[in-house]
């Protein structure tokens, strides 16, 4: 697969805290156009905080910045807030837990998912694209959100994500509560994404299928970034192959 | 100079601020003028007044810790409020069983008298006003069918009401109260219960409602086709009835204290001073404040001077309250018998073309 | 320590008697002293439904009015010859004794009320039981405004009659001395509940019920026992109250009273009791201090309500307790804890 | 007798069908698997076990006795205890009372009792706080003890949710995907700790897992739903060859979780 | 005669019942998207009459000697009509901004705003009566009244105007919730207030599109609240919201329809009971009507429970 080399995202000596707690202790990494990134880490190492930081969610839900920058194609991102990013900027999160809208049907979790989105003549496209990657959504699509199995509700989220048209996605465990034919489908899905122009920065606590689709890999430990490099080398190294791979 | 200290137990926030305010303002003119030509002279000594104004809220239990307060707090000679009966009571008891003497302007419920011998009103009752009332419809509108509708929820329209049913029963045979209907306190939708009164066949409506509620009864009443009198009681003398009920009240009664307009003497002054100061013509509740005060002076007055202590003071003051007789106020002659309650004459006021409350007929006991 | 809180309590429960009898704390101190009681009565007891157990309970008032006129009607039936109930039933000095046992059963009553909100509360929660609350408030206060025997709209009275009973029989502020014990009690009764294994259920009923239920929590058991409690406990506020007063009018137990102790429990902070008891004091002598405000008080007051919420937005408290905000203090509490 | 038995189970969510004739039989000491495909009614059987829903078809029997339809705290009393797909804990409570508080069933005591500290409060008490040490101790959780459980980190969290359903001293344990979010060192762990208990405390196990390191390592008898109905059921070995179960679930690739 | 009268009860109750329903409907907008029991919708309502009330008066020129322009009083009561609207949604605003937001941010437990909406209802009713006084304010007649009787029953113009503008409110609102993007957004907000910046939806706008839209209905249940009872008092507001409140949660709260619905029925208990019972009992009733029906039906005519997936 061929990669571009120009960072997109760039994340320089980032600290961040949930009131006096210290979650992020002034991590640097960047993600370069077109490049499905992985981020690895124990539970609790700061991976979501990561994403989440990048999105800007304001207190309470989401954590304050206090040292460091992000800038994407180099425009500082840490003024922007998090609905702008997504309208603007094409930069999608699905977060850890789904965060389904429960009250709302599939259909209109997708509907209002394509809220800010300009290009309505793709729309239908993209919606028979979310249907005919998740059949399950569509034998669902009246059924209020709250009512759909776990994995069900994983789908949802991810479609969302795709009819909010962003470029570029960050994906928090996508693959939990995944039936495995399902997630080998998911990230079969990623990379046609990818492959299709769509920039990925994915926290996975799978990490061997995780390190099969990525180029490239982070590791976060207790908020540090303890190692990094290329999917393959990862794979190969024994420390990560111990601890991350069983 | 020496001070003599006077508190209020008034209600200036709740459900009847309006109340609270015309005391205030009445007691404030009062004031004014004592103070002004040099003070209260009781024996061979003057007085400056102070006068404490508490806000109530129109609730009991913040009526009595007012009373408490301007009792032991403020020191204060003698208390004037609370207006409705729903605090004077409680207050009542407060200031009865703390020996300091209470004159309630306004509430008309028995019990906030009953066996308390420092608590005194400077109104009649509502055992006296009810048969006033029916008398009056028997009389000049020839009613024999009445209608009552009055709110359940407060002691003074509900009381009124039932005397009223009481003795229009007593000359009409039973049953000749065709509907007695009621609704709660801050309602503003009376259809169904006036539905039921036009289709009654009631010669008369009777409801001894406050003047806010008056117009919305009324209108609501011609609305769904009411064309026979209305008559109203004490709680309707307020300046505001008009200016909320225009055209629609025109040409109803009401029993009352006094009748503002054509009013003569001291009446007129008084009304003429507070509507200059204040811009409206003062209501039964002003002119009440007004009276009381000058009732509690009188007695002051005829202590023949202050000790300076409290208690005794208080006391002589309770005293000479209970003998007060033939006293000039402005809403009629006033002379006290043990118990508390005045002797005095109610009239009967119409609500003239123009407006205005009329002298119409007095009812005396 | 704790035993030592209560020795506190006890001293300062003498020294204000003692105080009121020798005339050195004046009446109206004495009535603010039995106002912060009873408010502290309710609003603890309300923060066992609302804080503890996380429901939005609006009609605390109307168990209120249920013990109050309970209460009141039985001391005025037994121990006062009146016009509605004829002459007293018992010796009016015989109202020392048993002046305690018609307070509880007042909060019986007020129990009993309880379980009107109690058994829906099985299948309904949040905003729908908060309105049969306020139904129940309604309900309460319009049955008695129907009720003619006790006065209707036109209140109860007689209870002064009972206490100069009891003044008589023994020259002490017996009101004073009942709103002391009931004060205590009722923290004593509070702090034990919520402490044990079994009142915490609560608590986790209001975390997650279903966790709750399915970790063999009986919620419905549970929740029986808080309304339950919680109700009775007002109703004995309320017998008090009744005869702090000595009159008591429907009128005063409306959604107007149940919105002030509200406000006392969310002001001191959702499950906690030093949170109540504070904010009842505050809030009780607050008010009024601003009284000379006349009009403007109920501006001020509010104000300065909504400025400490936007300072301390969890109420004074939060869901801590005294012991928490001051550590110390917690360190010799929990010695004894962990002899339990 | 076997310890669980379910005949003919069927549940409907309006015309949902969830659940269909799921018929099976639970030893004691089995630790069996339940898996199938996302949404298949893997979790609703559980629901309906516990009693959270009542069947709309069918019987489930615990040591002989229908505990179809009973509430769920009764059920849990009579010895089925189980963790959730999305971790329920107290978070306003410690990690402590969380295990205090599910023994709630055994206290024997009421409101008076908890008010006037009876000496059977006190005894019923104590028994309380020693189980929930214990089970501190043997989960590793000593350290938190004082911690309120949103706090602490998802593994943890999701052990301490086992150690909840074991202070109830159940004869079955129900875990809802306990591996779910968990990196492969955590997975391991979770491993050694399920054998664990299930020696330990001498129990039954049923698990719902996606996670097939956990599931071929650990089960002894797994059975695979899809839509509601059986679909296959056999040892670990038997499932993993299954076309059926590997169209349905698995899928064609080599496994993804080793 | 029954029926005539019975027909009259129904008309009263209709009139009735659009208030609670106008009124209930903008409890239920706010509440359906911030879970925020607004205590204040009351006092948004007392608001907005007394708006209605100066704009109207100072168009009919009681304040200046002269307008330049006289209008006429429909178009006074059509001007005033917006103008009210359009300024109280301003208040509705500041309250959102000044005493909401801030604790929304902090992310408090909402019963914590709920009694910070409480303390900005006592504020405005209060802050009211020390700044206007305690005297009543007459809203002026402006619609020429007209009667009609038709069969007996007697019907006036104001009615019909009432109950007209509550079904076209209820179908407009309804329209919005259900059939737009920003009432999505709207219901969204509800459920997972965390997850809608990530569907590229600005929060704090929306929420503030339904403060508007919430206050904007209460000026207009104001105005026509004051029209149909013409007598103003600060407290006004405080007894009809929580009816209203009462009405909202009897349909469901947080359900459009369930406002409309909940509202017309408790204006049809309170007016029959009235009507036909002895009407000293009507509270007992009512009350015990609405116990029971919540107690069958516990989450109100619509709302439908929350799933409990687990
Ligand atoms: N809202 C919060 N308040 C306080 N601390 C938090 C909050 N959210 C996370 N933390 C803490 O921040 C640290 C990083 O958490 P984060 O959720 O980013 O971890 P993670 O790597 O995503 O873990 P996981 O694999 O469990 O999702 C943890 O120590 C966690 O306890
Ligand atoms: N309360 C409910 N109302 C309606 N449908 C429901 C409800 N609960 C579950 N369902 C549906 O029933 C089906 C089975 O759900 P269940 O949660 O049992 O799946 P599962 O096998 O546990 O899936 P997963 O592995 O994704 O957790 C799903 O399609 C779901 O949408
Ligand atoms: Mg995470
Ligand atoms: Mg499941």
């Amino acid at each position: 697969m061929e990669k571009k080399n120009r960072p997109m995202l760039e994340v320089r000596n980032l600290h961040v805290r949930y009131g006096s707690i210290t979650a992020l202790r002034g991590i640097s990494f960047h993600v370069n156009d077109g490049e499905v990134v992985a981020l690895l880490g124990a539970n609790g190492a700061g991976k979501s905080t990561t994403l989440m930081s990048i999105m800007r969610l304001p207190p309470p839900e989401g954590p304050t910045v206090s040292e460091g920058g992000i800038t994407y194609n180099g425009i500082d991102l840490l003024p922007v807030p998090a609905h702008v990013l997504v309208a603007k900027f094409g930069i999608g999160l699905v977060p850890e837990g789904r965060h389904i809208f429960g009250n709302l049907s599939v259909l209109e979790n997708l509907k209002l998912a394509s809220y800010a989105r300009t290009d309505k003549e793709n729309l239908d496209a993209d919606y028979e694209r979310v249907f005919s990657l998740f059949p399950r959504l569509k034998d669902r699509r009246n059924q209020r959100g709250d009512t759909l199995s776990g994995g069900e509700q994983q789908m949802l989220a991810m479609g969302r994500a795709f009819m909010s048209g962003v470029r570029f996605i960050l994906l928090d465990e996508p693959s939990m509560g995944l039936a495995p034919l399902l997630m080998q489908e998911l990230f079969r899905v990623l990379k046609q994404l990818n492959e299709a122009g769509m920039t990925i920065l994915v926290v996975e606590q799978n990490a061997r299928i995780a390190l099969k689709y990525a180029h490239r890999a982070y590791v976060l430990e207790a908020g540090n970034i303890v190692m990094e490099g290329s999917a393959e080398a990862l794979r190969n190294d024994p420390k990560i192959q111990r601890a991350y791979l069983g | 100079a020496d001070t003599i200290k006077v508190g209020f137990n008034i209600p200036l926030t709740g459900d009847i601020p309006k109340v609270g305010e015309s005391s205030k303002f009445a007691a404030e003119i009062l004031k004014g003028e004592i103070n002004a030509a040099g003070g209260l002279k009781v024996g061979d000594k003057t007085y400056q007044l102070e006068f404490i104004y508490e806000d109530n809220e129109s609730k009991a239990e913040s009526a009595t810790a007012t009373a408490l307060k301007l009792i032991t707090q403020d020191g204060v000679l003698a208390i004037i409020g609370p207006q409705s009966s729903k605090q004077a009571i409680p207050a009542g008891q407060v200031c009865n069983d703390n020996k300091t003497p209470m004159i309630s302007p306004w509430s008309t419920n028995p019990k906030t008298t009953e066996n308390r011998p420092y608590v005194f009103r400077a109104c009649f009752l509502d055992p006296f006003q009810g048969p006033v009332a029916a008398k009056f419809v028997t009389e000049e509108f020839k009613a024999k069918k009445a209608a009552v509708l009055y709110d359940i929820a407060s002691d003074y329209p509900k009381g009124l009401a039932e005397f009223f049913k009481d003795a229009f029963e007593k000359i009409h045979g039973p049953g000749s109260v065709v509907a007695f209907e009621t609704f709660t306190t801050k309602d503003k939708d009376f259809s169904a219960q006036l539905t039921k009164i036009v289709a009654s066949g009631a010669d008369v409506l009777f409801t001894p409602q406050y003047y806010d509620e008056v117009p919305l009864i009324v209108k609501q009443a011609q609305e769904l086709g009411w064309k026979k009198p209305i008559m109203g009681s004490d709680s309707w003398g307020s300046a505001e009835l008009m200016k909320l009920c225009g055209d629609a009240c025109k040409g109803y009664c009401f029993s009352t204290h006094y009748a503002a307009a054509g009013a003569k003497g001291a009446t007129k002054e008084f009304i003429d001073k507070y509507n200059t100061k204040y811009g409206y013509v003062p209501d039964d509740v002003a002119a009440l404040t007004w009276d009381a005060i000058n009732l509690l002076f009188t007695a002051v007055k005829n202590t023949g001077g202050l000790s300076g202590n409290l208690d005794k003071d208080r006391d002589a003051i309770k005293d000479k309250l209970t003998q007060v007789k033939d006293f000039e106020g402005i809403t009629g002659k006033m002379t006290f018998a043990p118990g508390g309650n005045p002797t005095k004459c109610a009239v009967v006021v119409k609500i003239s073309d123009k407006g205005e409350f009329e002298f119409f007929k007095s009812a005396c006991p | 320590m704790r035993s030592l809180s209560i020795l506190a309590y006890v001293l300062l429960g003498i020294l204000l008697v003692a105080g009121a009898m020798g005339n050195w704390v004046n009446s109206y101190i004495q009535l603010v002293i039995m106002y912060i009681g009873i408010n502290i009565i309710l609003s603890s007891s309300l923060n066992l439904v609302n804080g503890y157990m996380g429901e939005f309970s609006v009609g605390h008032a109307g168990f209120m009015a249920v013990g109050a006129y309970i209460t009141s009607v039985l001391n005025v039936w037994f121990f006062t010859d009146s016009t509605i109930f004829g002459p007293s039933l018992f010796p009016p000095v015989s109202a020392v004794v048993l002046f305690p046992v018609t307070l509880l059963i007042g909060g019986i009553g007020a129990a009993l009320a309880g379980l009107l909100v109690a058994i829906p509360s099985f299948r309904t929660r949040g905003d729908y039981l908060a309105i049969i609350t306020l139904a129940v408030n309604y309900i309460v206060k319009s049955s008695i405004e129907n009720l003619q025997v006790i006065g209707g709209a036109r209140g109860f009275m007689g209870m002064g009659g009972v206490v100069n009973a009891m003044k008589s029989a023994v020259p002490v502020p017996w009101v004073l001395i009942w709103v002391l014990i009931a004060t205590g009690l009722t923290i004593w009764v509070l702090y034990r509940f919520v402490n044990s294994t079994y009142g915490k259920g609560i608590v986790a009923i209001r975390d997650d019920e279903i966790a709750a239920e399915i970790m063999s929590v009986d919620t419905r058991r549970m929740k029986m026992v808080a309304f339950m409690l919680s109700s009775g406990l007002a109703g004995i506020a309320g017998g008090l109250f009744a005869h702090v007063l000595g009159y008591i009018n429907p009128g005063t137990f409306t959604i107007m009273k149940s919105t002030e102790v509200l406000v006392m429990v969310y002001l001191g902070g959702m499950g906690s009791l030093s949170g109540s008891v504070l904010s009842a004091v505050i809030l009780t002598v607050g008010l009024e201090l601003f009284r000379s405000f006349q009009v403007w008080k109920w501006v001020v007051v509010p104000l300065l309500l909504i400025l400490l919420m936007l300072f301390r937005p969890e109420g004074l408290f939060g869901h801590r307790e005294l012991t928490d905000v001051f550590p110390w203090l917690g360190r010799r509490f929990a010695k004894k804890e962990r002899q339990v | 007798m076997s310890l669980l038995e379910i005949r003919d189970l069927t549940h409907f969510f309006g015309g949902l069908r969830a659940v269909y004739n799921l018929n099976l039989t639970l030893e004691g000491g089995e630790l069996l698997g339940l898996i199938g495909p996302n949404g298949a009614g893997k979790t609703t059987v559980f629901n309906l076990v516990c009693g959270f829903y009542r069947p709309t078809e069918g019987e489930i029997q615990l040591l002989g006795k229908n505990i179809a339809g009973l509430r769920p705290h009764k059920v849990t009393a009579l010895g089925i205890a189980r963790t959730f797909q999305n971790i329920r804990l107290w978070n306003t409570l410690t990690v402590f009372d969380n295990l205090c508080i599910s023994q709630h069933y055994l206290l024997g005591y009421g409101l008076v009792k908890s008010v006037l500290r009876t000496p059977s409060f006190r005894a019923s008490e104590a028994k309380v706080r020693r189980t929930a040490s214990e089970l501190l101790e043997l989960l590793g959780l000593n350290h938190y003890a004082k911690e309120y459980p949103k706090n602490l980190p998802y593994g943890l969290q999701r052990r301490l949710e086992i150690g909840r359903a074991l202070s109830i001293h159940p004869k079955l344990l129900l875990l809802d995907e306990p591996a779910a979010g968990m990196n492969p060192g955590e997975v391991e762990q979770l491993i050694d700790l399920i054998r664990w208990i299930r020696t330990e405390f001498k129990l039954t196990i049923w698990l719902i897992e996606h996670h097939m390191r956990v599931v071929m390592s650990v089960c002894d008898h797994i059975k695979v739903l899809d839509f509601g109905e059986t679909i296959a059921d056999g040892t670990p070995d038997q499932v993993k060859q299954n076309r059926r179960v590997i169209q349905a679930y698995l899928g064609e690739e080599e496994p993804s979780y080793a | 005669m029954f029926l005539q009268s019975f027909f009259q009860n129904v008309l009263n109750a209709m009139q009735w019942g659009s208030f609670y329903a106008l009124i209930a409907l903008g409890y239920t907008l706010v509440y359906g998207v911030l879970l925020l029991i607004n205590f204040a919708h009351g006092d948004i309502f007392m608001v907005g009459a007394y708006i209605g009330f100066f704009i109207a008066t100072l168009l009919l020129g009681h304040y200046t000697a002269a307008l330049p322009f006289a209008l006429s009083p429909t178009a006074i009561f059509v001007l005033s009509l917006i103008l009210t609207m359009i300024l109280t949604a301003g208040v509705g605003v500041a309250i959102e901004r000044v005493a909401y937001r801030p604790l929304r941010r902090k992310g408090v437990s909402r019963l914590y705003v709920v009694i910070t909406a409480l303390m900005c209802g006592l504020i405005l009713e209060n802050g009211n009566l020390a700044l206007l006084g305690a005297s009543r304010r007459s809203f002026p007649e402006l619609l020429p009244k007209a009667v009609y009787t038709v069969g007996g029953v007697v019907i006036s113009n104001i009615k019909i105007l009432v109950i007209v503008t509550t079904i076209l409110v209820f179908l407009l609102l309804e329209t919005i919730v259900r059939k737009t993007k920003i009432g999505m957004a709207m219901r969204a907000i509800s459920y997972d207030r965390m997850a809608v910046p990530l569907m590229g939806i600005p929060v704090d706008t929306v929420i503030v599109f339904t403060f508007i839209l919430g206050s904007s209905m209460a000026a207009l249940a104001g105005v026509l609240f004051a029209t149909a009872y013409p007598v103003l008092e600060p407290y006004m507001g405080a007894l009809v919201g929580w009816k209203a409140f009462i009405a909202a949660v009897l349909g469901g709260i947080g359900e459009i329809r369930g406002a409309f619905l909940g509202g017309f029925l408790l204006g049809f208990i309170e007016i029959f009971v009235a009507a036909y019972f002895p009407s000293t009992l009507r509270d007992l009733i009512a009350f015990s009507i609405l116990l029971m029906f919540l107690t069958v039906k516990p989450t109100g005519i619509f709302g439908v429970a929350r799933a409990t997936k687990i």
